[in-house]
């Protein structure tokens, strides 16, 4: 057996040894711990992905001497390579651009305690991306929840405590529908690994026995998952959530936090039910209506956001709605384009949020636009690197937004349903025009000269730098070499089925 | 047998309706305590010992004696204010 | 028509919870002192008692009141008639079913042999799924440090909290935890230690030990359980027992997937010493449990340990 | 479809507990009765669960006779009673957390109703600005 194989178990062990090493940590080696073990985690995943390339095939790891149907299972393929890479790196990134922001908002004798659960959102979502039972995934969903909700009201105000609170009972509501939607599917398959599941599905597909159940577990999972990771109609936390969190933790939030239910979301359809089962038709039209729906409405919002955090929050909503459209519309392509867009949000939001982050720095602390007149002149760098977020969120070719939104489009444009097709085509040119009056209205706002008097620009601190240098230049590489990416990415598909 | 456990079952749902129709929260978190162990018994009815014992140990004890501590926590800091106003008003 | 019900209905579609309110910006609140902040709630109580905020009529208190009773009840009896539909296409209660046969049979006929426990439950728990259960362990763990975040206060402002509702003068209590404490103390070991013979385990035992330490520090105060359990030996029990948890359930999942020997036998089935790594990993999941039921209760208590 | 339920009688009474507690969760002002809430709806889930893994006259998992273990069909299914386990210990960690966060927010608000704290909290950003 190749020794690459058993890297996922020790990314996974990684992440949970380091977390309870920071627990009896300083902040500071806590901090150094983190960041090396996220990097690694980083490297680990990514053999993994490129072993899967070169092999041509996935695998199944079992956790322990008995394998499927009865023991755990970890599966490894390209995308659960790729994903899991950029999700640790990003983690790692977030955590690296926004130190200084951590140590301002967070009490010194807690600090350790926020790496903990940065560690613990790592390990949660390294096996939310491998696992391949869905037991396993619901416990793991819920350490991401309840780390994630962590991180977020670490920071002392009263205003994070309160969208932390709503942020845990709506995350708590997903979290219990989803697992009655597993619990029903367990009472009628009886399994809990995914391949034994999708093997008992289709004999109960072709029996047709239990339609009803069947039926309402997927609708139950699919719902559960969509609040989690906030589809449209239960995107109104973001604001709040990512307004008001340090911006490290926002950053982690937005950019990794939702993108691991997203893909436990997408793993189970494509392995369990199966993205083209009968089963899953109703629910996919769901999907997509919601996705449209919070392409258009989270554009919308966003304009009419007074603060740039959060319009930059608003707009996930609309980000995260592009990738439920990918799911709706269930064809190989659209999925491809959807997990380029996951991919691509993940590498763009933490910048935007960082710069945000520094950009408000410099004006007085204020993250109101009026305030914001003038600072990309204070602190050029930050407003350079908000810019290029901008530049990709918006669509400009060369950043790996454009290639999303042209592989979305092409995805559209071959789709047989011409309702579908065209509604799809009008949110992207809807929510693109949206996108980019709000983004180069802000451009303009930080780069423009009237402003405020001149304050003294923070010292420029080298990890902000090197973490929005390595996101920038990601995000540059995956829309410079979208052809070859979209082509593993499309090898890692068919490997999911 | 049967009769008992659909006994038990009706309680379960008496129980869980009452929790949020009731105005004192001392009260809920009392009734939500009974419903605990209600819960274990039909755990054991259910031929499952090993979650009778975790159930009433987690949900009746722990999970219980933290609500209290919540709700005793919450009357002290109410009071603690009152008291620092009363002397700010002497003042 | 800034507060009218329409305006209101457009800001709930962006998202915003508070319907009942005027139009007001939506501002991130910049970090205030403490105590101005205290002040300022004080001052804002006073306030709002005075000049109840202003409401559009379509939203008054007692409407939306009822908006939401009525609303709650009609969700409610959605949901459940969906469900009871879903649910009456289930398979019979109570009988054995086909489906499930398959993956039973393994755990009952050949979990003796494999895992040497003679509770199932266990032997399923904390070895063919194991991986689930330090899942489980670390979302206490993760508990933990979250009531940590939220509730240690480093300052001594709040020290005196202590005496006001410590019961620790009353002596029916007294005698009556020092009957039963030694009791559910036995007990919680002895469940503990059994995991793999009888009901229980890990989490039962060390959520009953939790609760015995929880009755000692109630009647006795904290400074007797505090005497033995500081806050060094606290997190060194739990740094340790994870750690051994986390290593040696890597290492075993390693060997396993690699087809390699662990080297740790499994013992007599019956016998107390048995069923391999099942018992120090039952002993290591207690004290987790333990420390962690014990360290919430002393944190709602009091802030510190 | 009412003389299938009135058999799945058990699995009838969960889903009533699970739907009174997602809706108590849901629609409760009260921080407190919302964590009750939510355990409620937790424990209708493990009673639906472990339900369906009963089997009439069959006995708890455990094997007493160590040299004759009998049959599959004398024993429950012992996977739900596994999974109802981590339920459980996961759904105390999520209470723990909850209510720290309601003490945390009446530190701050002097409240435990959710639309009162929200009221409050706008009037403070008002007044910082």
């Amino acid at each position: 057996m190749d020794f690459v194989r058993n890297f996922p178990l020790f990314s996974v062990a990684l992440c949970l040894m380091s977390a309870v090493l920071c627990s009896v940590l300083g902040a500071k080696p806590a901090k150094w711990l983190t960041l090396s073990v996220q990097a690694v985690n980083c490297c680990l995943s990514a053999s993994v992905a490129a072993f899967c390339l070169c092999t041509g095939e996935s695998y199944l790891y079992p956790m322990g001497f008995i394998g499927a149907p009865w023991g755990n299972e970890l599966r490894g393929g390209v995308l659960e390579g790729l994903i899991g890479s950029s999700a640790a790196l990003v983690l790692c990134m977030s955590v690296l651009g926004g130190v200084r922001f951590i140590k301002r908002d967070i009490l010194p004798a807690k600090q350790n305690l926020y790496f903990l659960l940065i560690n613990l959102v790592g390990a949660a979502v390294t096996s939310l991306i491998y696992t391949n039972d869905v037991f396993t995934g619901y416990v793991f969903l819920e350490i991401l929840t309840l780390s994630s909700c962590g991180i977020l009201m670490i920071r002392d105000i009263g205003r994070t405590t309160l969208a932390a609170t709503r942020y845990l009972i709506l995350n708590l509501m997903g979290s219990g529908l989803f697992l009655l939607g597993l619990i029903l599917s367990y009472d009628i398959t009886g399994h809990l690994l995914m391949q034994s599941m999708a093997g008992s599905f289709d004999l109960l597909e072709q029996s047709g026995e239990h339609a009803i159940v069947a039926s309402v577990a997927v609708g139950l999972i699919c719902v559960g998952l969509g609040i989690k990771s906030g589809l449209y109609p239960f995107h109104f936390w973001m604001q709040d959530t990512y307004g008001s969190a340090t911006p490290s933790s926002a950053a982690v939030l937005s950019g990794v936090v939702s993108k691991g239910y997203i893909f436990l979301l997408i793993k189970i359809m494509c392995r369990v039910i199966g993205i083209g089962s009968p089963l899953l038709e109703g629910a996919r039209f769901i999907l997509l209506v919601l996705g449209i729906l919070g392409i258009v409405m989270g554009s919308v919002g966003a304009m009419r956001q007074s603060s740039v955090n959060r319009m930059i929050a608003l707009s996930s909503a609309a980000q995260i709605g592009y990738i439920y459209v990918g799911i709706g519309l269930g064809t190989e392509l659209s999925l491809a384009a959807a997990i380029l867009q996951l991919i691509a949000h993940m590498l763009t939001k933490p910048l935007l949020f960082l710069a945000a982050a520094r950009l408000t720095e410099v004006s007085s602390g204020s993250p109101v636009f009026k305030a914001l007149q003038g600072s990309g002149r204070r602190d050029p760098f930050a407003g350079a690197m908000f810019s290029a977020g901008a530049f990709s969120m918006m669509g400009i070719p060369a950043f790996a937004g454009f290639s999303a939104k042209l592989y979305f489009c092409v995805a559209a444009v071959e789709y047989q349903d011409l309702a579908a097709r065209w509604a799809v085509l009008l949110a992207l040119a809807v929510s693109t025009v949206l996108n980019t009056y709000y983004f180069i209205r802000t451009a303009i706002r930080i780069w423009s000269p009237i402003g405020p008097a001149a304050e003294k620009p923070p010292r420029h601190e080298l990890a902000f730098v090197a973490a929005s240098t390595v996101l920038v230049a990601l995000n540059l590489v995956i829309g410079l070499w979208s052809g070859q990416i979209s082509r593993v990415i499309s090898a890692g598909i068919e490997m999911l089925s | 047998m049967e009769a008992f456990k659909i006994f038990l079952l009706v309680m379960l749902v008496a129980c869980a309706v009452s929790v949020s129709l009731t105005k004192r929260l001392l009260t809920s978190v009392i009734i939500y305590m009974c419903y605990s162990l209600i819960m274990s018994i039909v755990w054991i009815l259910l031929r499952s010992p090993d979650l009778a014992i975790t159930e009433a140990a987690v949900g009746a004890g722990v999970s219980g004696i933290l609500m209290l501590l919540t709700l005793k926590k919450i009357r002290r800091t109410a009071t603690d204010d009152e008291a620092k106003e009363g002397s700010a008003n002497e003042e | 028509m800034k507060n009218s019900a329409f305006a209101g209905f457009l800001r709930w579609l962006d998202g915003d919870p508070e319907i009942l309110l005027g139009a007001e910006e939506m501002t991130e609140q910049p970090d205030v002192p403490r105590d101005s902040q205290k002040q300022r709630i004080h001052h804002l109580e006073h306030v709002l008692k005075d000049h109840p905020l202003p409401v559009p009529r379509a939203f008054s208190r007692r409407n939306v009141r009822i908006f939401y009773a009525v609303v709650s009840v009609v969700c409610c009896l959605v949901i459940i008639s969906c469900l009871l539909l879903a649910v009456s296409d289930l398979p019979r209660f109570g009988v054995e079913h086909a489906e499930v046969e398959e993956v039973t049979e393994k755990y009952v006929l050949d979990g003796l042999e494999e895992t040497g426990a003679v509770n199932i439950v266990s032997g399923i728990i904390l070895d063919y799924r194991a991986f689930d259960t330090l899942g489980e362990s670390f979302v206490l763990f993760c508990a933990l440090n979250c009531v940590l975040i939220l509730l240690r206060t480093d300052s001594r402002e709040e020290e005196h909290d202590i005496s006001y509702y410590s019961l620790s003068g009353d002596d029916v209590l007294r005698k009556s935890i020092m009957f039963t404490l030694p009791l559910v103390l036995v007990f919680g070991v002895y469940v503990l230690l059994n995991g793999h013979l009888s009901p229980g385990g890990g989490f039962s035992g060390g959520a009953v030990m939790g609760g015995g330490l929880i009755l000692l520090s109630t009647g006795y105060g904290g400074e007797v359980t505090g005497r033995f359990i500081t806050e060094r030996r606290f997190k060194t029990v739990c740094f340790i027992a994870l750690s051994f948890y986390c290593l040696s359930k890597s290492y075993v999942f390693f060997t396993g997937a690699n087809g390699l020997e662990t080297g740790i036998s499994l013992g007599t089935p019956g016998a107390i010493l048995s069923s391999g790594l099942i018992l120090p990993l039952n002993i290591a999941v207690g004290m987790v449990v333990t420390c962690t039921m014990y360290g919430i209760y002393r944190m709602f208590k009091k802030g510190s340990f | 479809m009412l003389d299938k339920l009135l058999m799945n009688y058990e699995l009838a009474f969960a889903v009533i507990l699970f739907g009174v507690g997602l809706c108590t969760l849901l629609f409760h002002r009260n921080m407190i009765k919302k964590i009750i809430g939510l355990n409620i709806m937790d424990t209708g889930l493990y009673l639906l669960l472990a339900s369906m893994g009963y089997v009439e006259g069959a006995k708890a998992p455990i094997i007493e006779d160590l040299t004759n273990i009998g049959e599959v069909a004398d024993y429950i299914n012992p996977v739900p009673s596994a999974l109802v386990l981590t339920g459980i210990v996961v759904s105390v960690s999520v209470t723990a957390i909850s209510l720290s966060l309601a003490v945390r927010l009446f530190k701050k608000y002097h409240s435990l109703d959710l639309d009162e704290i929200y009221a409050i909290a706008r009037r403070q950003e008002k007044e910082v600005f």
